[in-house]
C-alpha cells in the first residue's frame, strides 16, 4: 500500500544527514561533556559547534542558545524563569488564545498562582491583533508570549510588530517558533524578540532535544537546580547527539528554504484546491498569512477521529483538532478560540506537508477521499443529505 | 490502540442505517464531546427485536459499540436487550482504550432509550 | 596510545546491542507517540514496551514508570512535585549533604522558598545514618530523599532500613538510584521506596533520557505543562528512540548483575591495593558498602585537575573532586561533608570502572602512576619531601 | 579546553623548583580554592632578576601560568617585572578558560610578593 505522510507538524522524518552526524556521538565519542579528559572534551567541542550552527540559523550569538529537551521544555522556562526573575516589576502575563498547551496552560497556572494573565482573543482565522497586545499592555506587564506560527491551523502571527511594541515599553517577548523554523524565514533580530522556543524533531531533527534563544541582557531565573551545565539555566547531562543532530538539521532546515516552501505550498495549495472541492467543507486558518505546508479543513458531518483512521487504513497520515484525539472531552482550543462550532472543529483534518511529499501523494489523497467522507456521512445522524 | 475487532465494526459496522417505519428511536450525546448515536427499533408483537439499524457520529469506538450493540440484541427481547450494558458491549469487542471508556462507549443507552421510547409509544396507542 | 576509560560514573559507552534497538526509531519509525496514525502507534507501543522493560528491571509496575529527559529532572520532578502536592500537610524535606546538586540545591532552592530543610551530615565514609534519619523526622515531614550510592565514593546507603521507617511514618521517601542500577540490586520493594530517579547513560543507555518511578497512591503535583504525555505528569514530544535504549539498557543491566559486579569489583580491588601503595594516598568512601567500580583516593600534596590531566595525556579518563574540575571555588561537597580537609579534596581522584575494562587496563595505570604523582609532587610547594 | 601553549607549559613546565640562597620570595593563593604559588627570586646588584623559580599546588591553568611568568621576566629588572599583569600572562599563553580566569589566574600576583619581599629584605640589609 502506498504510504503517505502528511503529519509533518506532529513531527518528521530524521534526515539521513542528520543521522549521520549523530552516530558518532552515540558510538566512539560517548564522553560526559562536562569531564576535562579527552572524551569529555570532545564532546564539548560537539555542543559547542551545534551552539553556533543554531546560532548562525537564527542571527543571534552562541552564548544566546539553551539547550533544553524540547520546546514544551523551553516554553516552561521562558515563562516560569521571567515571571519569577521579574516578579518584583509586575504580574502581568500576555498571551493568546491559540498558544501550544506548553505556553497557554503554563500561563493558567500561573494565574492559579496568582499571576495576572490577560489571554488575547484571536479572530475567525486565529490571527492575534497588534492593536490588542498594545491595549493589553500595563505597567505591570512582564512578558508577552505569542507564538511565531500555530500548530493547527499554520496562521503566521505579526510577531514583528508586536515585537517592536514590546520592545518600545522595555518588555521581555517571548515566541514559540517551534512550526515556523524551515518553513518561512525565522531571525530574531527581525522578529525583535528576546526569547523564542524550538524543538528539533520539528525539522527533520531527533526528539527530545529542543533550545530556548535567550537575547543578552534577558533575566530569567533558574528553574531546575542540578550540575552547572548550559549556564546553570538547563542542568543536567546534555543528550550531546541530540544536540549535535539539533545543529545540523537546523542548518539544512534554514538552506534553500524559499525554493523548499514554493515547492511545498504548490502541493499544499493543490489539495487544498481538491478537498474544497468536496460539498461541505471549510477551511481553517488564514487564507494567505498562513505556513505553506498546513492545511487545516473542516469535513462536515463528520468525525476527525474516524477520518484519520480511514485515511490511516489507506496508509495516509494527518491529524485532527477533535476531541477525541486530544484526550480531553473538548475540541481543540485553537479552533474553538476562532469562534467553530462545535462539529465544524470535531470534524477538522490537518495536512502538514513536508519536503519528501509528491505531486503523486497529493492526488492519491484526493483519490480515496471522496469515498471516505461519503462513507462516513451515510453513517452520521446529522448529516441530512445521507438519509436514503 | 483499538483491537481488531474495533477496527472490524468501524471498518464495516453492521446494521448502519435507519428503519423507516421504526417503533422506536433513541438518541444519547451531544455535538459538544463529539459522539452522538441514534439507534432505530423494530420491535414486534413478542416485543422482539426484529430489526435494529443505527446512525453515529463519532470516533472509530463510537461506530463500532453502535454497530456492536445492534448484532447483540438482534433477535432478542427487549427485556434481554436492556441487560445489556455499555461494560459488555466494550467487552464484547475485545475492550476500548481507557478514554474512551467514557466519552465514546454510549451505545447501551442509546438502545436503552430506543426501548423506553418504544415503550412510550406502545403505551400512547394502548 | 593506549585508551583506558575509567570514568563510567561520569558516563558509559552506548551498548551497541541498545544502538541497534534504537535505530529503527531513529529512521522509518519516526512517528510522534501522540499521533493516531500508524507511525503513531508503532512509536506509542515502543515506548510502552520499553516502559515494561524498565518496570521489570524495578520490580514495579509499568503504569508507575514516568520518562523523563533525565535524572536532573527526575530529581527536580520528585522534590518540587512532592514538595507542591503536600504542601498543605506540611513543609518539612529531609535530605543528605553528599546528594547530587539535582536534589540538594533543589532542595536549597526550597529552603529559600520557605520550606525547612534538614540536611543531614554523614560520617567519614560518607554514609547517612538510619537513627538520623529517624530523629530528624517530624509531624510536618512531607519528603525524606536519600540517594542510594554516591556519584563521587561509591557509599551504599541504607535505603531499604531509611524506607522502612518512613513507610510506618506514611511519609514519601525517594531515592536517587542514577549510580546503583546495573551495579548492585535495584528494587523498589525491597528497598521500600515511592519514588526512585534513573539516568539511561549511567548504564550503557543514550544520553538525554532518564525516568521516575513513582508508586501508585503516591501524589505529585505537576510542575511542567504543555500536552498530555506521560500522563501529564512530564509533557513534551517524547524521546522515542531514546526511551526505547533506556528500556533496551536497564534489561542489559540487571542481567547477569552479580558475575559482572564480581569482575569489576575484582579488577577495582586490584587498582585500590595499587594506587594506596603509593605513599601519601588515602581512600575515601566506605572501604565495603560501596559500588563495585568505585574508587576514590586523595593523592596528597598534587591537584586534582592536574592528575587527571596527566593521566589523560596517557590515555586514561578519570575525574577529581577538585575544586577546578566543578566549576566553583569550592572542592566537592560531598568529600568536604565526610570531614576531608581541603588539601585532601583537591587531590582527590575518582576512577569508575565499567564492564569493558580489563586487568590491562589496570596494570596500565599502575604502571604510569607514580612517575605522574612523582613529577606533581615534585612541583608542588607543599610537599616537603619533593625539596631537594 | 586549554590553548596548545597552556599544556606545553603544564607538561613541560619552565624554571620549576626552589632557588636555596633565593633573596626574594613570594607565596599566593590558599589551600581552599585550591591553588598556591610560590615564586623564588635570584636579584642581582642592578636589580634584575638573574634566576626565577616556582613551585606551584594547582590546576594546569596554575602551573602554566606561573611557568609563563618565570619565562617572561627572567632577565628583566623588577621594575619591568611588576608591569606584568596575570591578564598579560593570560594572553600570552593564548588564553584562559573564563572560570580559570579569576581561581588560578594569580602568578603575577605572586611574583609581585617575590619582589616586595626582596625589597623588604633590601631595605632591613641598608
Ligand atoms: C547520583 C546522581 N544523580 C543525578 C545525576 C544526574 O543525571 P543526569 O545528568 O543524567 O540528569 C547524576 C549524574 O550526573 C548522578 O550521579
Ligand atoms: C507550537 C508548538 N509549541 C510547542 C510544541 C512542543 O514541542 P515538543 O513536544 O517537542 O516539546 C509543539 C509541538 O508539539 C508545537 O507545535
Amino acid at each position: 500500500m502506498r504510504k503517505v505522510y502528511l503529519d509533518h507538524a506532529a513531527t518528521t522524518r530524521l534526515n539521513e544527514e542528520v543521522l549521520k552526524e549523530m552516530l558518532p556521538y552515540l558510538t566512539e565519542h560517548f564522553g560526559n561533556p562536562s569531564s576535562i579528559h579527552s572524551y569529555g572534551r570532545k564532546a564539548r567541542a560537539a555542543i559547542e559547534e551545534a551552539r553556533e550552527r543554531v546560532a548562525t540559523a537564527l542571527g543571534a550569538a552562541a552564548e544566546e542558545i539553551i539547550f533544553t529537551s524540547g520546546a514544551t521544555e523551553a516554553n516552561n522556562l521562558t515563562i516560569r524563569g521571567i515571571a519569577r526573575a521579574l516578579r518584583e516589576k509586575g504580574n502581568h502575563i500576555i498571551t493568546s488564545a491559540v498558544e501550544h498547551h506548553a505556553v497557554y496552560d503554563t500561563c493558567l497556572a500561573l494565574q492559579k498562582e496568582g499571576f495576572d494573565v490577560t489571554i488575547l482573543p484571536v479572530d475567525e482565522y486565529g490571527m492575534v491583533s497588534v492593536n490588542a497586545v498594545a491595549d493589553a499592555i500595563t505597567d505591570k506587564t512582564i512578558l508577552v508570549s505569542i507564538m511565531l506560527a500555530n500548530n493547527e491551523v499554520g496562521t503566521i502571527m505579526p510577531i514583528a510588530e508586536i515585537g517592536k511594541l514590546c520592545r518600545e515599553r522595555g518588555i521581555p517577548f517571548h515566541t514559540d517558533a517551534v512550526q515556523a523554523i524551515g518553513n518561512i524565514p525565522v531571525n530574531v533580530d527581525n522578529l525583535n524578540v528576546d526569547l523564542l522556543s524550538l524543538s528539533a524533531h520539528k525539522f527533520y531533527g531527533p526528539k527530545g532535544v529542543g533550545a530556548l534563544y535567550l537575547r543578552k541582557g534577558t533575566r530569567l531565573s533558574v528553574y531546575h537546580h542540578g550540575g552547572a551545565q548550559e549556564r546553570k539555566l538547563r542542568p543536567g547531562t546534555e543528550n550531546v547527539a541530540g544536540i549535535v543532530g539539533l545543529g545540523k538539521a537546523i542548518e539544512l532546515a534554514v538552506k534553500d528554504l524559499e525554493p523548499k516552501a514554493n515547492r511545498i505550498r504548490a502541493l499544499r495549495d493543490k489539495l487544498q484546491e481538491g478537498l474544497l472541492a468536496i460539498e461541505h467543507t471549510k477551511l481553517n486558518g488564514h487564507p494567505e498569512q498562513r505556513l505553506p505546508g498546513n492545511l487545516n479543513v473542516s469535513i462536515l458531518y463528520v468525525e476527525g477521529e474516524s477520518l484519520i483512521l480511514s485515511l490511516d487504513l489507506k496508509g495516509i497520515a494527518c491529524s485532527s483538532g477533535s476531541a477525541c484525539t486530544s484526550g480531553s472531552l473538548d475540541p481543540s482550543h485553537v479552533l474553538m478560540a476562532m469562534g467553530l462550532d462545535h462539529q465544524t472543529a470535531h470534524g477538522s483534518l490537518r495536512f502538514s506537508l513536508g519536503v519528501d511529499n509528491t505531486e503523486e501523494d497529493i492526488d492519491y489523497v484526493l483519490k480515496v477521499m471522496p469515498d471516505i467522507v461519503a462513507r462516513l456521512r451515510s453513517m452520521s445522524p446529522v448529516y441530512q443529505g445521507g438519509s436514503k | 490502540m483499538y483491537t481488531e475487532q474495533v477496527m472490524d465494526h468501524f471498518t464495516n459496522p453492521r446494521n448502519v442505517g435507519e428503519i423507516k417505519d421504526a417503533n422506536g428511536v433513541g438518541e444519547v450525546g451531544n455535538m459538544k464531546c463529539g459522539d452522538i448515536m441514534r439507534i432505530y427499533l423494530k420491535v414486534n408483537e413478542d416485543e422482539v427485536i426484529e430489526d435494529i439499524k443505527f446512525r453515529t457520529f463519532g470516533c472509530a469506538a463510537a461506530i463500532a459499540t453502535s454497530s456492536k450493540i445492534t448484532e447483540m440484541v438482534k433477535g432478542k427481547s427487549i427485556s434481554d436487550a436492556l441487560k445489556v450494558t455499555n461494560k459488555q458491549v466494550a467487552e464484547e469487542l475485545g475492550g476500548l482504550p481507557a478514554p474512551k471508556m467514557h466519552c465514546s462507549n454510549l451505545a447501551a443507552d442509546a438502545l436503552k432509550k430506543a426501548i423506553e421510547n418504544y415503550q412510550a409509544n406502545r403505551a400512547k396507542q394502548r
